[in-house]
């Protein structure tokens, strides 16, 4: 062992439940951890598409950095062959049978990441404001409405962004990044009210 | 920060991106056909011009697609953007 | 009453509020709406500063951002101390803390004021020209003086104690300097309903008109216009005003950085609100309104207190009701002057002449002024000030057709300046717009935009109310038009505004004194004089910018916004060259000084970058585990016990292992699903291994090259069916590991039907090694057998553990029998507690990476990185046997085929034995044949990985050594400052060398 | 040429300095030069200047596309050092280091060379080995480096942040030989030195083309200025070379990037020595004048722009406010790129082209100042004798070719 061991960081680590759980709500933005969720990573070819969306119950989006909704269940477009399907309170494994059975034989593939991410909700009047201070895009409701969603960056960390109402963003982030989110949000915060 | 137009998803500023050098340099079907300084050529030679510049991006933080740009290196304005799998396209007048 | 030199009435400072304040330890009181400079000019308080390099008494020049010499440190602490502040900057609030630099031991008496009686011994680059003998003296003699006279202010001595942030914006217009133009900018833009952006760096928006006395817009008094102005934009909601805030920076794409400074002109700022923050703003269009800088003239011992510009004195006087003097000698080649002095004039202060450079000044402003009684001497200049601290008078002589006429000595305390307006082109110039030098105004001006840009109003020389008003509104309906489309409506300003005309002077004027000799001023704080300014051509340098860095004129912190212009003029003059033939210096940000805590904004401390933690994280916390950052994960070190020291632990640790059962967090590891069709066909293109035969169900050890032949990353990959593989990654490898396989994928192989997905965070990884290992985990398994015979070495299986759906790799990186149970991530520690619990009849012993790391290292595994450093092919690291001879390709087999890759003397991953056992080597050391050579001694290889073995008794090693496989059974030295230490070279497998314990 | 002392000061003083004359000579191209160098930065006037001293070619020429060292050399951030990890980068840096020590006196033009020390941060495990493996190979190299531990990291430099910061200093590598010296200086020093000895030096010269014989050999250079015969060519055009050997038919191995550099606003001194940290980004030092000068990152993509993102700084300036948190409240002065030219293994390339009486001396990425005097010494001596000197033997272009990678960038991931 080297004799100048690497402790490492002095800062304790903030679990992100104890971090959610001493968040206040502001009358600019609020902050809230949002429940478990599936998350499948589907990727297709063309072929598979259909399918796919038939078999989650909504329409896969076509269109760039937009989701479709049915229900709880959400479709995030995240590339040309590539989306998010989301199931708030489900579990993943019947999901994936489902999905599976319907693309058998199409080139696919077809992951369960629903432990890969947590969400945040960043909601209230100056959501947008908060969210720009580490967040680059344009959150003007013009440029980034409701029912866009992207991958992007917030700070050093990636983020999936989308906006479910003009005053409502959700952030789906991976869950050793989270902790770092949720504090540098809280900073970003101070001052809107 | 760039703005970059990502065949895509648009517009984007680059921190959402990650550069990926010269277009278009194609590894060789065969490699172990090629003698030591042809491969050293597709390793390292870069044409690295002044001006205008076939180069590959990846939306990293984005769509996660790779696509190439011609851009001037010299006012780092791009020309434009187009997918991979694309051939150059005929770039004359610069463009903002 | 707020000072002595307080007007009576007028200004916009509100003398409802006295604010007190001290400089240099004197209490002093000035108004709300003060700045430091202002105030302290009420007070009569003109000395503020000493210069850089001469250590002259200096005074306040200017009343805004191009102030050269009225520099100040600020702060009630050393945590909110700030060097270098411009006190024309500076607004005053309640306990203000001022203090002047760059003096000792006072401001009035500066011991190095020396400099200046020394001043012909330190012209421009005399440094270049001596200090060279004897040749160590300049770093112990020399330099040390030389920087001790240098700098200006001190630094801070303690940590910042302030918050800063930062806003990404996106706008149509943006609109930079709310002066005239940039108002009527912004009022069009948003007229179209363009999202707009209006900044102006001052604490109050209006820029000239808020000087203003007798100019009438739309029949309104300037001051009540722009009242209504500002008020009709601020009601508007697409509009954004931002006073305070300097645009310093634009970058390519019409990115341009603001500063806002948010809290400092509080006395008691809400701790909620950050001290600055920065503003990245992404404009569809941007209108740069940023106005002219009046421009001094350069005449010798124009640098006493009581110089000052004569526009600066007018503001002094309009706006803030602070007379700068009681008797003015005006020297002026522009009507500015002329309008100076009338309200200087109408406050009381006495004109006691204006001398004109001109030769018949005219118009209404030199009208008004005869008829006020003002002595005006055309086609004169100054040749000289008198006083100490403190200007006493001038002297004052007639321009004669070849010489100059007399020289008469006037009494004034105070001189005014002003050479004309030289538009403030900074941030156009540094959008790589190209200037074009207009020889009707006699300034450069923009030419054709680069970006998405137009400038408008005086920073493009338009100078007069109505051309700027005019000129701004319809360059902001452009703007907006050109971001949105939509029209702003018609509109036009009626202005009753006096005209300045374009006059002007630039370079040094005319006098009698010794030109060698006499101090004119071109750069104020860096001391930088005409005469300075021709040296340095005379020593042949030409480009302007050989000029600007060997006389250092321009490189103050005012960037040359005073200097540069006459510079130019005179540069022009000593070589005989108009000035536009002479070129610029580059324009470069920021604008102004900017905060560094603005560009770090809230990444500091923690927040400085992601610290990731595992799902078992916690549970390492409170078991005691100390820990590590690898990249920017946290991994638990060790676990120490109470009283252990780290080796101890880490003994305890390895032995549990090797004896029982150890517990381990590999939750870090990269992974990535690839799955697909042709999963297979691209694991072989990438992986140097084989993977067409692998059977679902079974595991293989897998490397990777980059193109180039070298090691990139390694790991364990299941296949988890024909069309699915779990590949892990080194922890720190990961991401690069993911972007290198897309790359591949994506551009070379697009045809190829197979999908990369990172599920690293989706899993967590919780190894189980040791004889024990079977045992513990068996109890918790559901729904798949994990018995030596359905499981052996190498295999992965999904099933249930402790409830939970898991995959579990039956695999070992310590060389005892092992599994590594994935799981979901939010049940990693529930799992891991679940072993723990089940564990706890055979001692079952969490372990951490130090532990990982020997326990490897006896087994000789390496660990891509350490062993490995960029340069290592695989059978270098002798991993020879996973590369597939019979594959026709993958990447980098082709680099393989060079002849350096397989020289004889290429450096082998070899085990050494310290022939001492007790000796541990030195990560890093150097490995040597014969350790009794001179420098420089050749050096055969160094020490990759080295520690204490418990289980051994001995300390091992790992070595990269030139031939090292051959070498193995002989001697190796290892030089280290206190001795040297004799190895000998052995097989890198210290442990279980046949691999027997995998399966017991 | 005059000399420069501070007796020549003093006398000239008198006279209110009117009587020193032009540092350097403003020379009409000559029809034809023995030698050509493309390129007045430092390396390339130092070339000629040593061609001139060391082996008797006098009949040179510079050409210079704008004004000398308006390049890199006067872009940089002035630190020099020689603490690197292989035999090869070792021997070329300090044989510069060397030359460094008596530069002022052999030029006559105080460069201000300043040994006031280089120390390079370790912030993780990997650090700590990769450093250590530096400091024994240089000290069995017979150049200086040491070892210190935060605590001595901190004792040699106070105003250092060791331990409260997300990423907490374990060590560092010191090297008290390394420092800084006064960039132009350098450029002019060399220049008038170098003129003193009958090199021409030809500013707002452009090449733009190079002209070759039936035989391939090299002619001359077209230039803005006319064609200029030239029996060898030295190509020293830094992030421009590419683009001047591609006029020679020669692909290169290299890319030009963006290099931002920085400085405070001046203050006393505050900053004892030259700090460099890799894994966090930063390296600061604090010039004569007072401003702390800063190196940021390159960008990411290729250009000629000089000048780069905001991105960049920010990240170099988050990293600074770490390791020197009472700097926060300091201000930004000044923000500069340059073009760097960067070869695949990091490491230069000094040598023959296969184009006969064509060499090229470039690749030195972001650490091309430190190896200026030494730069020019064995490119001289490659030119003079069309061989290299043993020490740039090895930075050949035949070693992309044949693998005999110079890797400093893999071997340590340290920045240069």
């Amino acid at each position: 062992m080297s004799d100048t061991p690497n402790t490492g960081t002095p800062y304790p680590i903030v679990p992100l439940e104890a971090l959610a759980a001493a968040s206040r709500p502001g009358v600019g933005a609020s902050l809230r951890l949002l429940p478990a969720a599936a998350r499948l990573a589907f990727r297709g070819r063309e072929a598979a598409i259909g399918p796919a969306g038939a078999a989650f119950g909504l329409e896969l989006p076509r269109t760039a950095c937009r989701f479709a909704a049915a229900g709880t269940r959400a479709a995030l477009w995240l590339g040309p062959d590539e989306w998010i399907l989301l199931a708030p309170g489900e579990s993943p494994a019947p999901l994936v049978e489902t999905l599976e059975a319907a693309l058998a034989g199409l080139p696919h593939a077809l992951v369960d990441v629903s432990s890969r991410s947590v969400g945040i909700e960043v909601s209230g009047p100056r959501a947008a404001f908060v969210l720009n201070q580490g967040c680059p895009l344009d959150l003007a409701l013009e440029a980034f409405p409701v029912g866009m969603c992207t991958r992007t960056v917030f700070a050093k960390a990636e983020i999936v962004l989308r906006r479910t109402a003009t005053d409502i963003f959700l952030i789906d982030v991976w869950r050793s990044f989270a902790p770092y989110i949720w504090q540098l949000l809280e900073e970003a915060r101070r001052g809107t009210g | 920060m760039l703005l970059i137009d990502c065949p895509y998803c648009g517009l984007r500023p680059e921190i959402e991106f990650r550069y990926g050098g010269e277009a278009h340099i194609a590894r060789p079907a065969d490699p172990s056909a090629l003698s030591d300084q042809e491969w050293a050529d597709f390793l390292y030679a870069r044409t690295n011009p002044k001006g205008k510049h076939a180069e590959r991006w990846r939306h990293i933080h984005g769509c996660g697609r790779y696509f190439n740009a011609v851009r001037d290196t010299v006012s780092d304005f791009f020309v434009t953007t187009y997918r991979t799998g694309e051939s150059r396209p005929e770039t004359e007048e610069s463009a903002r | 009453m707020s000072g002595a030199f307080r007007t009576p009435t007028g200004g916009r400072i509100d003398r409802l509020h006295p604010v007190s304040f001290t400089f240099d330890g004197r209490h002093y009181s000035g108004f709300r709406g003060d700045t430091l400079a202002s105030a302290l000019i009420a007070n009569g308080v003109h000395l503020v500063g000493r210069s850089f390099k001469y250590h002259r008494p200096r005074g306040i020049i200017s009343a805004g951002s191009d102030e050269p010499n009225a520099l100040v440190g600020v702060g009630r602490d050393e945590a909110h101390f700030t060097p270098n502040l411009r006190a024309t900057q500076v607004e005053i609030h309640e306990g203000l803390k001022a203090e002047s630099q760059n003096r000792w031991p006072s401001l009035a008496f500066d011991a190095g004021a020396i400099n200046d009686l020394a001043s012909p011994l330190l012209p421009s680059g005399f440094y270049y020209k001596t200090f060279m003998w004897p040749a160590k003296a300049w770093t112990t003699f020399y330099e040390p003086k030389i920087r001790a006279m240098a700098g200006l202010g001190r630094a801070p001595e303690a940590p910042d104690a302030d918050r800063y942030s930062q806003h990404y914006a996106h706008c149509d217009v943006l609109v930079v300097g709310a002066g005239p133009a940039g108002l009527a900018a912004a009022l069009a833009a948003a007229a179209t309903g363009a999202r707009v952006i209006l900044c102006d760096e001052q604490a109050e928006m209006g820029g000239s008109l808020l000087a203003s006395t007798r100019s009438l817009i739309d029949d309104l008094p300037a001051q009540k216009w722009l009242a209504e102005t500002l008020a009709t934009l601020a009601a508007q909601e697409n509009v954004t005003l931002l006073p305070r805030t300097t645009a310093f920076g634009y970058f390519p794409h019409n990115m341009i950085a603001l500063a806002e400074r948010v809290s400092d002109h509080l006395a008691v700022p809400d701790p909620e609100l950050p001290r600055e923050r920065l503003w990245q703003v992404r404009a569809k269009e941007v209108v740069l309104a940023t106005g002219a800088l009046e421009r001094p003239l350069v005449f010798p011992d124009n640098d006493r207190p009581g110089v000052m510009l004569a526009d600066s004195a007018r503001t002094y006087v309009n706006r803030y009701g602070a007379r700068p003097g009681k008797r003015a000698v005006v020297f002026t080649a522009c009507d500015a002057g002329y309008r100076a002095a009338l309200n200087l004039a109408a406050v009381g202060v006495e004109i006691a002449a204006i001398a004109d450079l001109r030769p018949s000044p005219s118009g209404e402003l030199a009208s008004r002024a005869l008829a006020a009684g003002i002595e005006v001497r055309p086609r004169t200049v100054v040749t000289g000030t008198s006083g100490r601290l403190r200007v006493t008078g001038a002297t004052l002589a007639r321009l004669g057709p070849h010489d100059l006429g007399p020289a008469q000595k006037v009494d004034c305390d105070l001189v005014l300046m002003s050479g004309g307006f030289t538009p403030s082109v900074h941030l156009f110039s540094q959008s790589r717009g190209k200037l074009v030098w207009d020889e009707t105004l006699r300034c450069y001006i923009p030419g054709t935009s680069v970006e998405r840009e137009r400038s408008a109003g005086a920073s493009r020389g338009l100078f007069e109310l109505g051309e700027a008003l005019e000129d701004g509104y319809a360059r902001g309906a452009a703007a907006a038009q050109a971001a949105r489309g939509g029209s702003a409506p018609a509109r036009s300003f009626a202005t009753l505004a006096v005209r300045l005309g374009t006059d002007g002077h630039i370079g040094a004027t005319p006098h009698r004194r010794n030109p060698a000799f006499a101090k004119a001023f071109v750069d104020w704080q860096n001391d930088v004089t005409a005469k300075d300014i021709k040296l340095a051509t005379r020593e042949g340098f030409r480009s302007i910018e050989h000029i600007k860095r060997y006389t250092t004129t321009g490189m103050a912190t005012d960037q040359g916004k005073t200097s540069n212009m006459n510079a130019l003029g005179i540069v022009s003059e000593a070589l005989k060259t108009p000035v536009p033939q002479i070129g610029l210096t580059t324009f470069r940000p920021p604008f102004t000084p900017t905060t560094f805590g603005i560009f770090a904004g809230a990444a500091r401390g923690e927040l400085f970058d992601p610290a990731r933690t595992t799902p078992i994280h916690g549970w390492a916390v409170e078991n005691g585990a100390l820990f590590e950052d690898v990249g920017n994960w946290k991994r638990a070190l060790v676990f120490p016990r109470e009283g252990e020291d780290l080796h101890a632990a880490v003994a305890r640790e390895c032995r549990a292992v090797r004896s029982s059962v150890g517990l381990f967090d590999a939750s870090t590891l990269g992974k990535i699903e690839i799955v697909g069709p042709d999963a297979a066909e691209f694991m072989n293109r990438i992986y140097t291994n084989a993977w067409a035969k692998l059977e679902p169900g079974r595991l293989r050890y897998g490397v990777m090259l980059r193109e180039d032949g070298f090691v990139m990353d390694d790991g364990v990959i299941g296949r988890m069916a024909p069309d699915r593989f779990h590949v892990t990654t080194t922890t720190g490898g990961a991401p690069r590991v993911l972007a290198h396989m897309e790359d591949y994928l994506q551009t070379e192989w697009p045809d190829l039907d197979v999908w990369l997905t990172s599920t690293t965070e989706q899993w967590a990884v919780i190894a189980v090694q040791g004889p024990k290992a079977r045992e513990v985990l068996a109890p918790l398994v559901e729904a798949m057998d994990i018995s030596r015979a359905a499981m052996p070495h190498m295999s992965v299986r999904t099933g249930r553990v402790a409830g939970v759906p898991a995959r579990v790799f039956s695999v070992s990186f310590t060389g005892e029998l092992g599994f590594e149970v994935n799981v979901p991530a939010e049940h990693g520690r529930a799992v891991w507690e679940a072993i723990h619990a089940s564990g706890q009849k055979f001692g079952i012993t969490p372990y951490g990476t130090e532990t990982m790391h020997v326990l490897r290292a006896e087994k000789g595994y390496i660990i891509v990185g350490q062993e490995t450093d960029g340069t290592a092919t695989p059978d270098d690291v002798n991993l020879g046997w996973a590369v597939g001879k019979a594959k026709k390709d993958f990447v980098g087999k082709r680099s393989l085929a060079r002849a350096s890759m397989s020289a004889p003397d290429r450096k082998q991953l070899v085990g050494l034995l310290t022939v001492d056992p007790g000796v541990v080597l030195e990560e890093g050391a150097q490995i040597v044949a014969d350790p009794n050579v001179p420098v420089p001694v050749p050096m055969i290889g160094h020490v990759t990985s080295s520690y204490r073995s418990a289980v051994l008794g001995r300390s091992i090693a790992l070595a990269m050594i030139k031939g090292g496989r051959a070498r193995i059974g002989s001697r190796l030295f290892v030089p280290m400052p206190a001795g040297v230490i004799e190895v000998e070279v052995a097989e890198p497998v210290f442990y279980d060398p046949k691999g027997e314990r995998f399966d017991v | 040429m005059q000399k420069f002392s501070g007796f020549a000061l003093l006398r000239n003083a008198l006279g209110g300095h009117q009587s020193w004359g032009p540092q350097w000579r403003n020379p009409a191209p000559k029809e034809a030069y023995d030698v050509v160098i493309v390129g007045a930065g430092g390396h390339g006037l130092a070339t000629a200047y040593y061609l001139a001293k060391e082996h008797g070619v006098t009949n040179v020429a510079v050409i210079e596309r704008g004004w000398l060292g308006g390049g890199n050399t006067g872009r940089n951030t002035t630190i020099v050092r020689s603490n690197y990890l292989f035999d090869e980068s070792a021997a070329l840096y300090d044989h510069a280091v060397k030359l460094w020590e008596g530069l002022s006196q052999d030029l006559n033009y105080n460069v201000m060379y300043s040994a006031r020390g280089v120390l390079m941060l370790a912030h993780n495990h990997h650090d700590v080995v990769s450093f250590r493996r530096h400091v024994h190979s240089n000290r069995l190299n017979g150049v200086d480096n040491e070892w210190l531990t935060a605590e001595q990291c901190k004792e040699f430099c106070p105003p250092l942040n060791i331990k409260s910061m997300r990423y907490p200093i374990l060590g560092g590598a010191l090297q008290r030989r390394g420092g800084t010296a006064r960039h132009d200086a350098v450029a002019w020093g060399y220049a008038r030195a170098a003129d003193a000895r009958g090199v021409d030096i030809i500013q707002n010269c452009e090449v733009t083309g190079i002209r070759r014989d039936a035989s391939g050999a090299v002619t001359g250079v077209e230039t803005s200025r006319g064609f200029i015969g030239a029996k060898k060519i030295g190509v020293v055009a830094a992030g421009h070379t590419s683009v001047v050997m591609n006029m020679a038919g020669v692909r290169m191995p290299l890319e030009s990037y963006p290099l931002q550099a920085l400085v405070s606003e001046p203050v006393k001194p505050a900053f004892p020595t030259v700090v460099m940290s890799n894994t966090i980004h930063a390296y600061i030092s604090q010039s004569d004048k007072g401003e702390m000068v800063i190196g940021a990152g390159t960008d990411a993509y290729t250009s000629y722009s000089q000048r780069g993102g905001l991105h960049i700084t920010t990240h170099t300036l988050d990293a600074i406010c770490e390791l020197v948190p009472q700097f926060r409240r300091l201000r930004m002065l000044r923000n500069w790129g340059g073009i760097v030219d960067v070869t695949p293994d990091r490491s230069p390339i000094l040598a023959k082209t296969p184009v006969p009486g064509l060499y090229v001396n470039c690749g030195w990425g972001t650490g091309g100042f430190k190896a200026t005097p030494g730069s020019g010494h064995v490119f001289a001596h490659t030119i003079a004798k069309d061989e290299p000197h043993p020490i740039n033997a090895p930075f050949s272009l035949e070693r992309f070719r044949d693998g005999f990678l110079i890797d400093e960038a893999a071997a340590a991931a340290v920045a240069h």
